[in-house]
């Protein structure tokens, strides 16, 4: 799941926000009339489905899709959240990936989790925020921080430290001059406030990024083996428990457009697409949420991200196989007149859900009461359907069903497609314009002046501006961070055992060539982390694309996939989990394709890592320098 | 001497964490009949002359609120310092 | 048998288990303590911790100074008990006047984090007698509200009466008054700081080992201080 | 509905980086008249029933301020928003 609102969506949307849907004759629309009135006009198209995608979501059903119902497709089966543009493509990673014993849980999961001792597993990933961080740069990096955590928690690990690889317009942008510092603050506001030190990240200036900045953030979390989570909601009986921050109108823009003909136009503006981020109430999550692992009471859990509670029920249900019935009446909300559609939608950060056994339920709330989290009993597990077919979701509001559908097919079974792909038009020209023919510089004074010239330049200069909001300090397990090409972190204070983490990516190189650009990130990061002296073993990464509908830019995702895929197989190490951000576009103008690949490697004893600076010589003659490589 | 109010306060609809730290703190203070607070800023401005509204209400726009999160609006108020204003003043 | 130094964990405290671990390093045992739970647990000394304590939204430390906890320690402070607050803990003790002067946003308005140089001004008995008078030390800082403001009179006071126990060099990276980094109270036994000391006890994780200093003071106090030193 | 509305300043003697970083920034939305710009937070209560001016400030005194550093003041606010109160609209 991600938390990239789709742009594309989002436009349309707005375009024809004021579209009313049929007569609403004050109550909800209820799977009972929908079924009576299978004629009424939908607004399917603005909510980002295409003809063929409605009349599937007709055929699933038997009947027309309620508001919620049309609602929970539109969301499910998005770009973000159905990859349906990605999907062809990113299955190579795991027919390509080397078999692995370390691996207990990979792609598909909220993160990869990868086994480092006998007792003890790692959990990372990487993902992107990028349009939320254009339109309001503080929060839109800092929930990007805060969603990324949750992931990591949801499969039973403390977070303990997080990464952020950014891109940035032309550093003298007036623009830019408002997102970076907007996107660092709310990087260090968010991830300051939860006590996870920063180990590294990076700072690119280009003008392909102007009107779309990249703020992806990796966390990584650690976990004792036997305490690892999954989401399925298994067991018919048990009870769903929505816990965290409440329920708001955050970021339903997307879904703005089945507004009840009540609304007028100024409760229209009412409807945010930014989302705030509460760094506290995640702390007190994650704190809750542990204990509660520690403790055994939870079955399953799933974080609330990008399409809030109908990802989390959907997918929780799907991967049971078990239906579930929902009384939307019990979610704590901020606004008290939401409609159903938008508490489906909500993107209201910091809540988890919860899956759990009836007698537990007390000690759960007891101990989220203890840290002052909210937690509700919101419905429960049902079983499956017979003869092995799968539960049904069913959603109640003030006593009408408003939703009832095979959860699956909005979780797993959305529409794939694979898209035309055309080489860009320009590439062979771009490669053409090779560096040997640039003029070199042959005095003295032209060395000088291009060693000032590059080292003044944006793109190589000091990081401490940014680096300095960061906490690198907090958990006291940093062995190394900024400035080394690899975060450094111990895990086990007894063995001194650890783990090296690098993120990179090289938008210039994969514009050239997606397929060595992407090779050429993983190489950076998997030397970045061998240099350490770390066995590098995992790889996760985020996939920022302009528009897949473009044959250009979905031939460049295409190359970018396969190249890694590739790499991973050469190197011999699995890609464990990513993220897909499509539509960083300015109008026809896409960003370079940016694959931003990080790599965990692990360490023994992290006090035989190796910094990055020449350390004092041991020898009064001095030490010797090595070159290595071609 | 005059100056220009900008209350500047998030939309009633975003999310105001600050404001409910504050209100859960509050029971451990007794106060048990508090039902919402949200926390915003005040920002006065001083001319040079008269005070001036309409500049203010540019300043606000661009530079004091952020309109993608944020409203805002503005008065005058009389008096050196916030305490003296006759209609803020019951402390 | 070793002290017990009680740390005091509060909803959004972040540096709680690394205060515990300096402890330990410093040869005393630590003892979590809860916000809620007013019960001391009959400690030898007490550390408030650095983080968000309730998110920090308002002012730091402005809605963990109200916790129960906070009642006891007040009460303790004034039959001598040692108290560390560090950065987070310091704002708390300035918020509850267990400590003067008041602890506001940077002056550059960023949070900042950095390996800070400190002077040790006031070798004291309680938390700082394992320095050099003037001494230079290495700390990381890390914090968007440290600026230490008070009223002239009250600087001059904390000057006069040696509460100055440690000030930036080499850099004012908060825009403080008087460069002031860390003080303390009358009577010497509570200490406030920005810098983080319980970052600067390893070499493996800090900048330096400087940090470990002030937990040993406190344990070498709590152990009886030689006659010459004088308790306070 | 009606609320307390409570304005937090910085004493005028301590330094306000933030209302000088807006103050400085003026002379580039071509604003030359600007003397002073003070930076601090409104705080908006509501109570269950009626507002209650004392216990207010019993609040804003225990914890909306900090005597050491801080000014407050209060007054009741009509309506639904900031902007709808009367006493504040004279925008
Ligand atoms: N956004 C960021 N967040 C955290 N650390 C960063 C960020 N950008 C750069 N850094 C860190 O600053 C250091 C220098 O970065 P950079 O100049 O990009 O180095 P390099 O070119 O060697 O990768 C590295 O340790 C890097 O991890």
């Amino acid at each position: 799941m991600t938390t990239e609102p789709q742009v594309a969506a989002e436009e349309n949307s707005e375009a024809v926000a004021n579209v009313v849907v049929g007569e609403f004759d004050g109550g909800p629309d209820t799977v009972q009339r929908a079924a009576a009135t299978p004629d009424e006009l939908q607004p399917y198209a603005e909510l980002g489905l295409r003809t063929d995608e409605y009349e599937r979501i007709r055929e699933v059903l038997g009947r027309r899709p309620t508001q919620s119902e049309l609602a929970m497709y539109s969301i499910m089966w998005s770009e973000h959240c159905s990859y349906k543009s990605s999907k062809v493509h990113l299955r190579q990673f795991g027919e390509k990936a080397p078999p692995s014993d370390r691996l207990l849980a990979g792609i598909g999961e909220n993160a990869g989790v990868i086994q480092i001792a006998d007792d003890i597993a790692v959990t990372f990933k990487v993902e992107s925020h990028n349009h939320p961080s254009y339109v309001e740069p503080y929060q839109g990096a800092a929930t990007g921080v805060g969603g990324i955590v949750r992931d990591i928690l949801a499969m039973g690990a403390r977070p303990v430290a997080v990464m952020d690889p950014l891109r940035f317009g032309a550093a003298d942008h007036e623009d830019t001059a408002r997102v970076l510092p907007g996107v660092v603050g709310g990087i260090g506001g968010y991830g300051n406030s939860l006590g996870l030190p920063n180990i590294g990240g990076e700072v690119v200036f280009d003008p392909c990024y102007q009107g779309n900045p990249l703020v992806n953030a990796l966390c990584v979390g650690v976990l004792p083996v036997d305490r690892l989570q999954n989401k399925a909601a298994a067991g018919p009986g048990n009870i769903v428990v929505l816990m965290g921050a409440k329920t708001g109108r955050d970021g339903i823009g997307g879904v703005s457009v089945l507004a009840s003909a009540t609304f007028d136009s100024e409760s229209e503006q009412r409807r945010p697409s930014v989302q705030v981020g509460d760094p506290f109430m995640e702390k007190l999550l994650i704190e809750a949420c542990l204990e509660l692992y520690d403790d055994r009471r939870v079955v399953g859990i799933q974080d609330l991200g990008g399409a809030g509670l109908t990802c989390a029920l959907t997918e929780t249900a799907a991967a049971a196989g078990t239906g579930m019935t929902v009384e939307l009446d019990h979610v704590p909300l901020r606004e008290p007149s939401m409609a159903p559609h938008e508490i489906l939608a909500s993107e209201s950060q910091e809540r988890m859900l919860l899956i759990v056994e009836p007698h537990q339920l007390e000690f759960v709330l007891k101990t989220a009461a203890r840290w002052g989290v909210l937690a509700t009993a919101i419905g429960e597990v049902t079983p499956p359907g017979p003869d092995g077919l799968p539960g049904r979701l069913t959603i109640t509001w003030q006593g009408h069903t408003v939703v009832d559908v095979p959860p699956g097919s909005l979780a797993d079974d959305g529409p794939v497609y694979a898209r035309p792909v055309r080489e860009p038009a320009d590439l062979i020209l771009l490669q053409a314009d090779r560096a040997e023919t640039l003029p070199r510089p042959s005095t003295p004074e032209d060395v000088r002046a291009t060693l000032l010239r590059m080292i003044a330049s944006p793109n190589l200069c000091d990081k401490s501006w940014v680096t300095e909001q960061y906490d690198r300090y907090v958990l006291g397990n940093t062995v190394l961070a900024q400035p080394e090409d690899a975060g450094v972190i111990r895990i086990d204070e007894s063995s001194g055992l650890g783990v090296a983490l690098s993120v990179d990516g090289n938008g210039r190189y994969a514009r050239l060539d997606p397929y060595s650009g992407a090779k050429l990130a993983l190489a950076e990061a998997y030397r970045n982390v061998a240099v350490t002296g770390a066995k590098p073993l995992a790889v996760t990464n985020c996939l920022n694309f302009g528009s897949p509908e473009d044959p250009a830019v979905m031939w460049q995702f295409a190359e970018a996939v396969r190249g890694l895929a590739d790499g991973c197989a050469e190197l011999g190490i699995p890609v464990t989990g990513g993220n897909v951000s499509f539509y960083n576009q300015t109008g026809a103008a896409a960003i370079h394709p940016t694959p931003i690949v990080g790599v965990l490697g692990v360490l023994d004893d992290v006090a035989q890592r190796v910094p990055m600076g020449f350390p004092k010589p041991a020898h009064a003659e001095g030490d010797i320098i090595f070159l290595l490589g071609e | 001497m005059a100056r220009v109010v900008v209350d500047v306060m998030l939309k009633p609809e975003i999310l105001d964490p600050q404001g409910q730290a504050v209100a859960s703190a509050l029971p451990r203070l007794g106060v048990d009949d508090v039902t919402s607070v949200r926390i915003g800023r005040r920002i006065e401005i001083e001319f040079a002359g008269e005070p001036d509204l309409d500049r203010a209400r540019e300043i606000a726009d661009k530079l004091l609120a952020n309109p993608v999160i944020e409203d805002f609006a503005l008065h005058i108020a009389e008096g050196d310092s916030q305490e003296s204003q006759p209609a803020e003043a019951p402390a | 048998m070793s002290a017990r130094v009680g740390v005091v964990t509060f909803p959004g405290s972040l540096d709680d288990g690394d205060a515990m671990r300096a402890v330990r390093l410093a040869g005393g045992d630590a003892v979590g303590l809860w916000h809620a739970d007013p019960d001391l647990h009959g400690v030898d000394a007490v550390i408030l911790p650095g983080g968000f304590s309730y998110g920090d939204y308002l002012r730091g430390g402005a809605i963990a100074r109200f916790a129960p906890v906070m009642e006891s320690i007040a009460a303790a402070v004034r039959d001598g008990l040692p108290v560390l607050g560090i950065c987070n803990g310091f704002q708390i003790l300035c918020e509850a006047h267990i400590l003067p002067g008041a602890l506001i946003r940077n002056q550059h308005m960023h949070f900042r984090a950095r390996d800070q140089r400190l002077r040790i001004e006031a070798v004291q008995p309680v938390w700082t007698n394992a320095f050099n008078d003037s001494q230079e030390v290495v700390i990381p800082i890390k914090h968007g509200e440290g600026r230490y403001v008070a009223d002239e009179r009250t600087l001059d006071e904390l000057e006069a009466n040696g509460q100055v126990v440690a000030r930036y060099v080499g850099g004012n990276p908060n825009g403080a008054q008087r460069d002031i980094a860390a003080v303390s109270n009358a009577a010497g036994n509570v200490v406030g700081m920005m810098p983080h000391p319980e970052h600067a006890v390893d070499a493996l994780t800090g900048p330096s080992t400087d940090g470990l200093g002030f937990f040993t003071s406190m344990l070498k106090f709590l152990a009886g201080v030689p006659a010459d030193q004088g308790a306070s």
